[in-house]
């Protein structure tokens, strides 16, 4: 498994074809890449700022990969999330499944956002034209991380 | 007993606090006793954490609840629900 | 939306770059990549050689994108899918789309790729050390197809 | 009427056949009519199309069912259960 954390820019392409060959028998990978929007809630964003917890946010994530790898069969996983000032169009976080058969790889990525959204100690915080302000958590967030625990 | 203490996001910030060393009579004490602790020391305190706002705690780096036990040397932060992804 | 049937590699960087970047208020790309395994039912793959419906393939898989524009809230969708002879590790098959919440590019990714498989007309011929081998079509994916009925 | 015909993946190469035209009695005909039709060609024929093989036809570049209508000018295909992706 793979965690970074980091105020770089990431390359997807080079980081799913790391995934994807790293064994003859993976058949399928799925990812996620989340973007800054230019508009939340109504006002522009200028800038969004990522802070995190060193140590605990690696640890966190890769307590999400361990749990992803203990429900569904799944080959390996990545995690990279970005910290620091980022902007409009710049890409926040990629998490990508590489597994066998495609079902197992779609449930494990999805899972593994809706986690990371919930426990993964980062916070948001934007700049509008009316100033800053810290982005408040969603309960449509700690919905879609629930309902893990009644699916199979 | 001593723990190291940390504040993040909206709380760092309003607190002026990212870190501090606390020394704690040698007694067990939950996430909820600290935080009322840290609440006499001002308004300010009170109002982050055991206002309205949710703070979250965790120890050694993993999510606890408020009546999780600290123990000497422990690592405690305390932020807000997070918000990444 | 976008549907490309060739026989040339596709470049993922690149497609889910085009996509993510077209507007900014898309927050979410979810991708599926799907490649040649090097072994199936048990029986080392030498080669794989995807047969296609001219014409009938482009408006399947077009058809297949509007369906999902129209069940969810998404932005843009794209599918490339390759044909001729591949290889072990080769890439088949991309589908991606772009979203502003990941709910929807989640569900909307995993219905095309199931979609696909059971209504896009191409099929697998396999070349094995003991001859080659028609694949046979899969219960599992009409299960897979069918479920989406049932969805809200 | 003429239609058109065309066979895929197995069937193509069991029956040795791509593409063909066809012309037919000016009369509304049925997939399933076509293909018993086309099976009196031969034993190759009639396994292919009224044998345990699943056979999945398309009508103008559109999935059908065994009872769909073939009209004058319509393409035609035949051809087993897909397996792309």
């Amino acid at each position: 498994m793979t965690v970074r954390v980091q105020t770089e820019d990431f390359d997807i392409g080079f980081e799913l074809k790391q995934l994807r060959l790293a064994r003859q028998d993976i058949g399928a990978v799925v990812s996620f890449v989340g973007q800054v929007r230019d508009i939340n809630e109504g006002d522009a964003i200028t800038t969004l700022t990522l802070e995190h917890y060193p140590g605990m946010t690696e640890k966190s994530l890769e307590n999400i990969i361990s749990q992803a790898k203990n429900r569904w069969d799944i080959v390996d996983a990545l995690i990279i999330h970005r910290v620091g000032t980022l902007q409009p169009l710049d890409q926040i976080v990629l998490v990508a499944v590489s597994s066998a058969h495609r079902g197992d790889a779609f449930n494990a990525c999805e899972f593994m956002m809706d986690y990371l959204k919930t426990e993964a100690p980062f916070w948001k915080k934007e700049v509008t034209p009316q100033g800053e302000r810290w982005l408040e958590a969603k309960q449509a967030d700690d919905d879609a991380s629930a309902r893990w625990n009644m699916k199979k | 007993m001593k723990i190291k203490l940390f504040y993040f996001a909206r709380l760092k910030e309003t607190l002026n606090y990212s870190t501090e060393d606390l020394a704690l009579p040698d007694e067990p004490i939950t996430i909820l006793k600290l935080k009322a602790l840290l609440a006499k020391r001002g308004d300010t305190w009170g109002q982050m954490l055991m206002g309205k706002l949710k703070v979250r705690a965790a120890i050694n780096h993993e999510l606890v609840a408020d009546n999780a036990t600290i123990h000497d040397g422990d690592e405690v932060a305390f932020f807000p629900p997070v918000t990444g992804g």
